[in-house]
């Protein structure tokens, strides 16, 4: 009686044993975004090496189990990529990468690619500011 | 790993005694009960059977017992047709805020063809003061529906102070007794109500099934125009198997009331008392003692419940939530949200309804499992995080 | 003494895969469908796979089958929803003459709402002319309601023709295929239909349970508000195990549609060939070719359908009536009238419904029965007596 | 499965076999009645003797299992009672004496009193004109 067919197996799993949950103590970009329409939220912790690349990735999510394994996800992908790189992940190759997600939850618990845009934002405003 | 079933406020286990009842009907019962023939006499006997156990249950007089498909069925036939029967006396409903979507849709559709409806709200505990609702009956309101008990947090309302108010006014009043119908003694008579909704599925009957009493007198328009069948009150060819079902399980429950709520309040009572305990941040909804004896329900702080049925479906656990994420709809309890809880707050909504299939140790099980995963959750939410960083225990306030 | 089971129309037998079918619905597997654990899944998985086997019975889309109570429910969906919807459009509907009441009694109530309701006749043989629908239509007609077949005479309607002209005139088309579903092979997209109601019971499947299909993108108004079940368009607890039941029947109606119809139609051609040798002044009713396989009615002149229902029953045959007597509502059949047959004759009216159980010596007696029950009757009716008195043989006709 | 429930015992005996059915040919009065509600029919035929006296009664029915029934009760009832008895029978003495009849039932199939009346005064009227 515990499977659950409107998640995917990976959806399962991530969000089972999310990847990277957790707070950056020094991050170089923190990113919250906030929906509105459900009120899932989620805050992105990024660390950047000196070669622009994303050698840290962590985040908190408060919202459904999508919502959990879409941040797991995204910081997964996001980890060894180029800031440039992890600009380009959107919210479809996400839902991708988990094999789908219940049509009812796109819209609301597929933030984690903005979120991790909003960290990336947070570190070159900094950047720019220093 | 152990099975542990505790939503029967979703649904509950048909009995085997009314799987039995139904198994003639399905097989050499099938008659039509409106044919003219032996096949068609056994299935009509059958029938009027099982409105007598309905009746029965609620203290009613069997003529007046129409056979439903559903609650919500007898939620519309009632609202929509006491109200649509009355359009020329006036076109004014009084409802309460925590209606069941069934009352409360039905309420907006006639909005759409001119009647008003006035909405009262209730307390911190779910409760509806009937006070209220007499100041929100006007010359022409032609049906005042407020239920007799709502599922999500438990809360029994005053019915007969409602219905003594009503009566006075002289305005017919419907009740929804559909979460409370099988668990708490029901006399409609005694509640001084015009109508009231039961359904099967929540009293160990099957699925498919539920009923409309209206008091003879009371002028009501079907909903399901055709045949004459239900007294020409409702059309369509009668659900036998599903009604006989009905009828048995209504017989059961009037028969076993009041060992089934004690013992189903006592799995209750330990919960309410102990989950508080091996959870801080985490409250009861609903009121202290009015409440359905299967009942417990709860808001966690700081996470969704969503992530909280997940897992404890892991562990084996079966539970409910008024959460946003948990609904198709996607939109949290209005229920919750008409207690006055925030909306945030509303979000770890979790409902534990316990059913005749559950034991003692099933609250054991419970309070073992759910707080390292309450925990688990915290840990990832970012509401948790903040709430800790602004100062942790010392300012927490749910009600 | 035989059992003689010939009114299928009013109910058939559940079969033994589809009682079958049901069982672990009604036991382990009682959760509800939109519960999030495993009860909840399993519930939901069933329900899903009962929908693509009801929608395969029709060509249809799986998403687009709402399922319903009862045939009943599905008419007064569908003819109140799409009306209801397109109110702003316009406020005329078109029906036929021999609607089930569902369907008729539906536009009837629209009509204390503000729509006009034209309704087109048959001829003889209860058949709809496609012209006389194009006729009835016009600018600000919303919906047209003609159904597929009707039960009591058997008579398969032009459907494709009626739809032709109602998509050529913009006008949604709705048919009632509750007779025919199960019995006749029908595919939405060829017929060319927008909507579509059937029914369980009508195919071996368990009572309680009908489908709605509406065409993607047709506007209809729910008739049960309530929760988002069924796409928001069904409110209320879905009958999960008479839904399985009614997947499995049409499932096996889908299959076996050509062997069940050549055996049904072999037994109901005996009878129609036969019958009115053996007994003088009983004609045919309804179309001689274009008729269901499972349908043989008559009518019998000088006598009252009542007392040859209580013979037969004595003998052990099971048969229906459109005489007056036989109807709770004590009115005789409209759709006889409407093939313009006098009241006193319809009176006389025997509706045999073969079934999957019965086997061709059914024919042989009935053929035995029914001729002395018939001369019995007529020796008492006063009705005859003018006949024999008035010249006798020479001078009788029915149609 | 021959059990009707619909209609008392009594009223299935007298439909089943029921007593009197028939005509007088040489009958001293006819009644004849119709039921415009549901088109029921009943004619009475009534044969009396020196004493005002039924001494035979006849009729014919067509109609459903309640009509006939009725018809058969009525006969019976009048079977040997005077002119003046006769004309005291009413509906719902045939009702009782059948063991009651379906609600619905008993506007429709109940006219067995009001032919065998009518036969009687067609018996009256034409002493009257002799
Ligand atoms: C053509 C038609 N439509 C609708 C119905 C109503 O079906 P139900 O009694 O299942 O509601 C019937 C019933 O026999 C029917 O023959
Ligand atoms: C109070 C109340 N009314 C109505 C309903 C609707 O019942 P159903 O789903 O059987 O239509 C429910 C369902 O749980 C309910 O709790």
């Amino acid at each position: 009686m515990i499977k659950i067919a409107t998640y995917s197996e990976t959806v399962m799993d991530h969000f089972m044993n999310p990847r990277n949950v957790g707070e950056i103590e020094d991050a170089d970009g923190i990113g919250e975004v906030g929906n509105p329409v459900c009120g899932d939220m989620m805050t992105f912790y990024v660390k950047v090496d000196d070669e622009d690349r994303l050698n840290d990735v962590k985040f908190k999510t408060f919202g459904c189990g999508a919502a959990i394994a879409v941040s797991s996800m995204v910081s997964e992908m996001a980890k060894g990529k180029t800031l440039d790189e992890a600009m380009q992940i959107g919210r479809k190759d996400v839902a991708d990468q988990l094999g789908g997600l219940p049509d009812n939850k796109m819209h609301c618990s597929n933030l984690g690619a903005d979120a991790l845009h909003k960290a990336i934002e947070d570190y070159r405003n900094k950047k720019k500011e220093s | 790993m152990p099975e542990v079933y505790l939503d029967h406020y979703a649904a509950t286990q048909v009995l085997p005694e009314v799987v039995d009842a139904m198994q003639p009907l399905l097989r050499d019962g099938f008659g039509n009960p409106s044919s003219l023939h032996g096949w068609g006499d056994s299935a009509r006997e059958a029938l009027e059977a099982a409105r007598e156990k309905v009746a029965a249950l609620i203290g009613a007089n069997p003529a007046e017992i129409i056979f439903t498909s559903c609650g919500t069925e007898a939620n519309n036939t009632a609202v929509k047709g006491i109200a649509g029967a009355a359009k020329k006396k006036g076109n004014h409903l009084v409802i309460s805020a925590i209606e069941h979507f069934s009352v409360m849709h039905s309420a907006r559709t006639l909005e759409k063809s001119g009647f008003e409806v006035a909405t009262v709200g209730v307390d911190e505990y779910g409760m509806v003061n009937p006070e209220e609702v007499r100041a929100a009956i006007r010359q022409d309101t032609v049906l005042v529906s407020i239920m007799t008990a709502n599922g999500e947090t438990g809360t029994v309302q005053p019915i007969e102070e409602i219905a003594e108010i009503a009566k006075a006014k002289g305005v017919p009043f419907h009740t929804d007794a559909v979460a409370a119908a099988g668990s708490i003694p029901l006399d409609v008579n005694d509640l001084g109500v015009d109508a009231l909704s039961l359904a099967s599925d929540l009293m160990y009957g099957p699925k498919g099934v539920g009923a409309l009493w209206v008091r003879k007198g009371l002028r009501m328009m079907p909903l399901l125009d055709g045949g004459v069948q239900e007294g020409g009150r409702r059309g369509g060819t009668e659900n036998v198997p599903g009604i006989v079902g009905m009828g048995t399980a209504a017989e059961l429950a009037a028969e076993h009331m009041d060992e089934r709520a004690a013992y189903l309040s006592s799995m209750r009572d330990a919960l309410i008392e102990k989950l508080p305990a091996a959870i801080p941040h985490l409250n009861l909804t609903g009121h202290p003692a009015r409440r359905l004896p299967w009942n417990a329900s709860f808001v966690v702080e700081f996470i969704e419940g969503e992530g909280m049925l997940l897992f404890l479906n892991m562990q084996g656990i079966a539970v409910s939530s008024g959460s946003a994420c948990t609904s198709r709809a996607l939109k949290g309890s209005h229920v919750l949200s008409a207690c006055g809880i925030p909306a945030e707050v509303a979000r770890g909504s979790l409902l534990f309804s316990f059913g005749l299939d559950n034991k003692p140790e099933d609250v054991d099980y419970v309070l073992e499992v759910l707080p390292p995963i309450v925990q688990r959750l915290r840990e990832m939410s970012p509401l948790y995080d903040k709430f800790l960083k602004s100062g942790g225990d010392q300012n927490s306030d749910v009600q």
